[in-house]
């Protein structure tokens, strides 16, 4: 069976990368030709387009990610229109259904956001920060408003680039410049969590930092207590499972009846231990 | 002395192949690079890519992004750049968005609001480089990070908090001006030939190309103006004369300063137009519109043949430029290559595109 | 380093001048490269700027046709006070002027150069559009008149040679002529033929009613076509004098501000 | 004629001030941007920016852009860009990397390793660009694509799937040459210092700055360094020529070419010199480091006042440039603008920045 | 448009050739500048290159000097086959040229432009630097004694008159001189006072041993120094004469390619 992903991250984003590891995981078990697609940046318009392209070519399952509805709604109503199966995976879980998806896997980032922004609140945190090193991105962008919503309390958005050291910089910043800041919230364990736990360090404050996805090093600060959690959707299984699904039902008609959340996940000093490894290898 | 005959044979011409005189041409330098891409994606790809829905697919992003590249192309040619384009996409894209959605304006008003918007931008652009001397680099990448914050500051007001402006369809659907915009055009003509099985079409019959992109006629007809522009009429020569030498244009009667700013106007304006038809096309917008749109489009200028320096490229250059590079960016996922490969390819491909072009261009025009 | 000059200062001539320039001074940062010139052209000569390299004859002109603007000083275009913003204007004064760098594109074709700024157009409205054959046989035309048979009027000017060059800006300054041709050493790069040509012409045009001014280094050239001389050197103004006041070699010593001239044998007897 | 003293006074000059001669000189130009920036947020910033802290905190960014922005700042006077060292950045970061924790080998051969492989990457970049004789733009984007690509390739070989490769710090712990390139110089004498009071500490009695960041020390190095090359040698000679004119160069007797291709390669070492200290710092590495970090370095090199056509510029000029970018992006975190507004004072700032410098220059040098 | 010629052939002199150019052909695309043009030049003679404009004098000495390779034909440097893969290479085989262009940077100063390619350094090993005092003396002192008094030496060469320019370039090339100096059009832009500097300056190097190539559009500059003269038309040579065997106006008539020249009122008599 042809089986396509487009989604709206890149193969080298630490988050999608582990995406495309399920992806492949998937393939290598069902033995579907897949291919894992996307723009160069977070584009909406060029997304559009690559599911055209995928759709030309008239695979046997499409797996999308869906972080604008108006601006992919068209292409995927065409490809539902051309008779091709599509599962949304990570964002979308609300317009997936109306769109003509057949399920959805994943989680929705605002409520991980939310999720993460209560465990924070009742970690004793009251004025915080959410360290964006994409703003404009609208998936990143929901994280904060999820954060924002769940932490209750006064909170700002952090833009930054994607330099490590920047980050720390601007976090260090932050910090010293606000007294009354004691939680960062970074949006990517790699790019923005590690160089903010620097900063936390660094500035020689009690600052409660957590993150969104994991990456190895933040697993190991989670670990000494120098981050509080990772909130983790498990995204490995976003890739994994709607490949799996698209294949099954290629070969046999098969669907499960109902969406599949695949987080979200916290990740405390107890568990992250575990998963330090499995994060280094790009499967958490 | 009295012979007064242009056309006698000088001794001093060898007779000149019909290739090498085409060569010669900045317009038709780029075309070797897009033949040598098709053949290798007719090699490489997924068959679906060179049928009629998939030229179409390619088409639409090369298109959007060569109404950009012909703009910045003439810019280019008149010795200046434009970094803010990118940002101008999204910029105009949410103040379009506004008038249509939040101020429910009709397309006949909003869309000359919009080129007027834009247009003041690229005035201001023009007027800031010309009167300080300074670089139009830095000064249009002050515009990029202004325009660009400004268009999340915008998004968040007029939204109420979120970075992405929703409704854009459903406000504009009904207008007489609408089609011209956005959609597929020849739609009737094209379900006919659909009927008459010259058009592929789904399993469910409907045709698998509805129509042509508006986009893709707006391209092809702007590139056709531009090229008009460039080569028969006195702006165009004024053009060339600003970005060659700017003082020796200027003690020649060229009014170099009105041309630069006219060019500033006219490459914001162009970002408006893609502006204006992304928007209605996706029904939204989002902060991160047209994000590095201005490098894509001084890539294609120069995959053209632009020069940076200015004073040499044409329109049609920057035509196939776009294409070239619309085409191996789409083109690539038709193929087999894993994802993580893309960007090694895609850099590789511009790289022997460009190679090739001028091995081309060289071997024929006898250059050495 | 002074001069005792034994130049004679020469008579106004009857008509008014076309173009007056008062106390011209022009100053480049710290560089005072005119300390307080004063020329005028009139109707009919041709008024020659002699004087050493970096006399400031350059940058005189240069005020005078809307390049530079005078650090102080006054500019007459006939009888009224006129401070050109721009070449440009200066140019739809009626200042036709060849640089002596020529302003001339070297990517752009010969046809292109020849008519930059004031392209022939063909067609209306919408569709009025540069008149490229016209364009071309006259380009052709007038570098024929000055004795450079040209290859084609497309080859670029940056590689034809440099008295190709320097005809194409004579032609055209000679083409849209108007009232006072300035010609910065024009024949320098040019051969014989060309210069004799480019004398005949200054000859042609001044006898239409237009004022030439003409700079060069050779004294031959300049007695042979001028109608007055003024000398500048080092920034300052040695004085004007006119045809028949002055010998040639006279003039020569002026030109060399006063300093000897080295030793030559040969057959440069008196003029070089 | 017998007069032989140089020094007579000419009459055709005017005294100029001391300001003025200092102003001329393009390394100076940049000065007073620093100093309205310093101004500005002095006003508008929270104190905690000027102390010995905030100090460092700011410079250490504007140190790693500085390191590639002098190198591409060197280019650039010699005619000629490299888009690709960002990419580089993150390349020979991976390179590095893989040198110390897959291989296992010391610093004395991963260091001298990782320049090596990154001059290679700049040879080639370099010999392309002479050989084909295609603008440096071009053929350094494709590299910029590439080398991006061929990060990401590597680094999931290395791990076996994931984009990011860590344990560098342990690899490197205790190794004799790690203090040369990572943490801070000077810690003793910070430290004496604190006991002293002189500097600021914690509540727990240890220095709030522990020392002064290598990239600081490096940056500063690199920038005397290459004032030094630029103005002192014939080297620095060859480099203006090169780009200034490159025919006149050529016919000169400059080694055009050879200085090319040099300046390529120090351009990617000086990218390999950032990728060394942050990976070190850092501790890892993954497939977006250095990202847009070719873009930035030109930035600040234009804002230091070299010109984009070649042949003007200089290193201070750069080192200021980076400071001013670095100060602006980091400065602004420590104000209470709401950050929303981050890339319009961003871009405003740059802009005032520069058009201050250029209106201070002008009226100091009474250029009109 | 052919030339009938009374042009006398040379006898060559005594030495051996320094340079000799055999049957140089050289295109552009499909434009042909010079269709076999042979050359030599011996040490201690001012050979002289002539021609009306266009005709291909210029791309022959850029063929000798290694700034472009000849489409077809032979270079013998000292009896040796060469093949100049670059300027540099000829100048370090130990030719000198002044190009008509100057090959001048204008952002760069004098002194930067006189040592651009061979710097005087002083100090050693890793402390070898430009050594910035003696050139700026150098080239103050020779511009001097070209006749050019310079404001000062770090003055950017894109602010000097043209005059001053082209003496930088010819003071740099005579400095540097080694075998053979070759001056396309030095004299083109001087005044008078620096014209016959220039002048005496080929009497002295040639005096040295030294060959010069000398191009020139003036027949009396070319009379006062040259040895031998070589006249070229439309990129082919009408032939090779000794001084003293032709006379001003044949040369004059040979120069404009043949053609007749217009007529002018006034002291031109003979030769323009
Ligand atoms: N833009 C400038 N900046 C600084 N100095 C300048 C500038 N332009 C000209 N000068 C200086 O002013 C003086 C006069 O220059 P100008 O070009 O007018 O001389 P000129 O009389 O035309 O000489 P030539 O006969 O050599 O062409 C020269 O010494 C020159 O160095
Ligand atoms: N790069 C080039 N491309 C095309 N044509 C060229 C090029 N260089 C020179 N030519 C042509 O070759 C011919 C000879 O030019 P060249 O410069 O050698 O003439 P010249 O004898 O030096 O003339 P002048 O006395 O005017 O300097 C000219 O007609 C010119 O147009
Ligand atoms: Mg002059
Ligand atoms: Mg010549």
């Amino acid at each position: 069976a042809d089986i396509i992903v487009v989604a709206h991250g890149q193969a080298n984003d630490p988050f999608w990368s582990v995406v495309k590891n399920g992806v492949e995981k998937a393939a290598e078990h069902t033995g579907a030709n897949v291919e894992f697609r996307a723009p160069e940046t977070f584009d909406m318009v060029a997304m559009s387009q690559l599911i055209d392209a995928a759709v030309n070519q008239e695979p046997d399952g499409l797996a999308v990610s869906i972080p604008d509805a108006d601006a992919l709604g068209p292409s995927i109503e065409r490809a539902v229109a051309a008779g091709i199966p599509v599962i949304s995976i990570n964002s979308g879980s609300d317009v997936s259904k109306s769109l003509g998806a057949l399920l959805h896997v994943g989680q929705d980032e605002f409520d991980a956001g939310k999720a993460a922004g209560e465990k924070l609140a009742e970690l004793g945190g009251t004025k915080g920060i959410c360290v964006n090193q994409e703003v404009g991105n609208v998936a990143l962008d929901l994280r904060c408003e999820g954060f924002a919503e769940g932490f209750g309390n006064e909170i700002t958005v952090l833009p930054t680039t994607n330099d490590p050291t920047e980050i720390e910089s601007k976090v260090r910043a932050a910090l010293d410049s606000d007294p009354d800041i004691d939680t960062v919230m970074a949006l990517g364990a790699s790019t923005a969590g590690e160089p903010s736990v620097a900063a936390a360090k660094a500035s020689g404050r009690d600052v409660l930092v957590a993150s969104f996805d994991l990456s190895a090093p933040f697993l190991q600060s989670i670990v000494d207590g120098d981050a509080a959690f990772a909130i983790d959707q498990q995204q490995f299984l976003q890739g994994y499972m709607a490949v799996n699904f698209l294949a099954l039902n290629a070969e046999y008609g098969l669907m499960p009846g109902g969406n599949v959340p695949s987080g979200p996940n916290l990740i405390t000093a107890e568990k992250a231990g575990q998963v330090i490894d499995l994060s280094a290898q790009g499967i958490r | 002395m009295t012979d007064t005959s242009q056309l006698v044979v000088d001794e001093r011409l060898k007779p000149e192949s019909f290739g090498a005189k085409l060569m010669k041409r900045p317009e038709l330098g780029a075309i070797a690079g897009v033949i040598l891409v098709v053949i290798f994606f007719a090699i490489t790809a997924d068959p679906a890519m060179f049928t009629l829905s998939g030229f179409m697919n390619f088409m639409t992003p090369a298109a959007q992004l060569g109404i950009l590249a012909i703009g910045a192309a003439l810019l280019m040619i008149g010795g200046e750049f434009d970094l803010s384009i990118g940002s101008m996409v999204a910029f105009s894209g949410l103040f379009f968005a506004v008038c249509t959605v939040t101020w429910g304006f009709p397309l006949i008003i909003a869309i000359p609001a919009t080129f007027i918007f834009a247009g003041c931008f690229g005035a201001l652009n023009g007027t800031i480089v010309i009167h300080s001397g300074l670089p139009s680099f830095i000064v249009t990448l002050a515009f990029l990070f202004i325009l660009r914050g400004l268009s999340l500051v915008g998004l968040k007001w007029a939204t109420g908090g979120s970075t992405q402006l929703r409704g854009v369809r459903e406000a504009v659907e009904g207008d007489f001006l609408a089609p011209l915009f956005s959609g597929d055009a020849f739609q009737g003509l094209f379900a006919s030939l659909a009927n008459a099985g010259l058009v592929e079409t789904f399993k469910n019959g409907t045709p698998k190309v509805p129509g042509i992109p508006v986009e893709i006629i707006w391209f092809v007809l702007i590139a056709l103006l531009a090229t008009y522009i460039l080569l028969k009429t006195p702006a165009g020569n004024w053009i060339f004369a600003a970005g060659g030498d700017k003082n020796a244009a200027a003690n020649s009667g060229v009014p170099v300063n009105r041309v630069k700013v006219s060019l500033f106007v006219l490459t914001a304006c162009c970002a408006a137009m893609v502006a204006i038809i992304t928007v209605m096309d996706a029904g939204s917008t989002d902060a991160r519109r047209g994000f590095q749109k201005e490098f894509e489009a001084i890539i294609a200028a120069v995959i053209g043949g632009c020069l940076l320096t200015g004073g040499y490229g044409s329109a049609i250059g920057a035509f196939f430029g776009a294409i070239i590079f619309g085409m191996v960016v789409i083109g690539l996922t038709y193929t087999n290559f894993d994802q993580d490969w893309f960007q090694v390819f895609l850099g590789a491909m511009l790289l022997i595109a460009v190679l090739f072009n001028n091995a081309i261009r060289k071997r024929v025009t006898g250059e050495r | 380093m002074t001069v005792d000059t034994n130049f004679h200062h020469g008579d106004a001539p009857d008509s008014a001048p076309i173009v007056e320039m008062r106390d011209i001074e022009k100053h480049f940062g710290n560089i005072i490269a005119l300390a307080g010139v004063s020329f005028d052209v009139r109707p009919g000569e041709c008024h020659c700027l002699l004087g050493d390299n970096g006399a400031g004859k350059s940058t005189f002109i240069k005020t005078m046709s809307g390049v530079h603007r005078p650090t102080k000083g006054e500019i007459f275009f006939e009888g009224k006070h006129m401070n050109f913003a721009s070449p440009r204007d200066a140019m739809e004064a009626g200042i036709a002027t060849v640089f002596q760098d020529l302003a001339m594109i070297p990517l752009m074709s010969v046809t292109r150069n020849f008519f930059m700024g004031r392209e022939p157009t063909k067609g209306k409205g919408l569709f009025k559009r540069f008149d490229t054959e016209t364009a071309n046989r006259i380009a052709v035309e007038e570098m024929r008149q000055m004795g450079i048979n040209l290859r084609g009027p497309d080859q670029a000017v940056g590689t034809l040679s440099g008295g190709e060059r320097q005809t194409v800006a004579i032609a055209r300054a000679v083409h849209f002529g108007a009232k006072v041709l300035i010609l910065d050493e024009p024949t320098s790069a040019l051969g014989v033929r060309q210069t004799s040509n480019v004398l005949a012409t200054i000859d042609r045009v001044r006898k239409q009613g237009i004022g030439v001014v003409f700079i060069s280094h050779n004294v031959r050239h300049a007695l042979a076509v001028g109608d007055r001389f003024t000398v500048l050197n080092r920034g300052k103004t040695l004085g004007t004098a006119r045809r028949g006041e002055i010998s040639p070699e006279e003039l020569q010593d002026l030109m060399a501000g006063g300093q000897e001239l080295a030793q030559l044998e040969g057959s440069l007897g008196g003029t070089v």
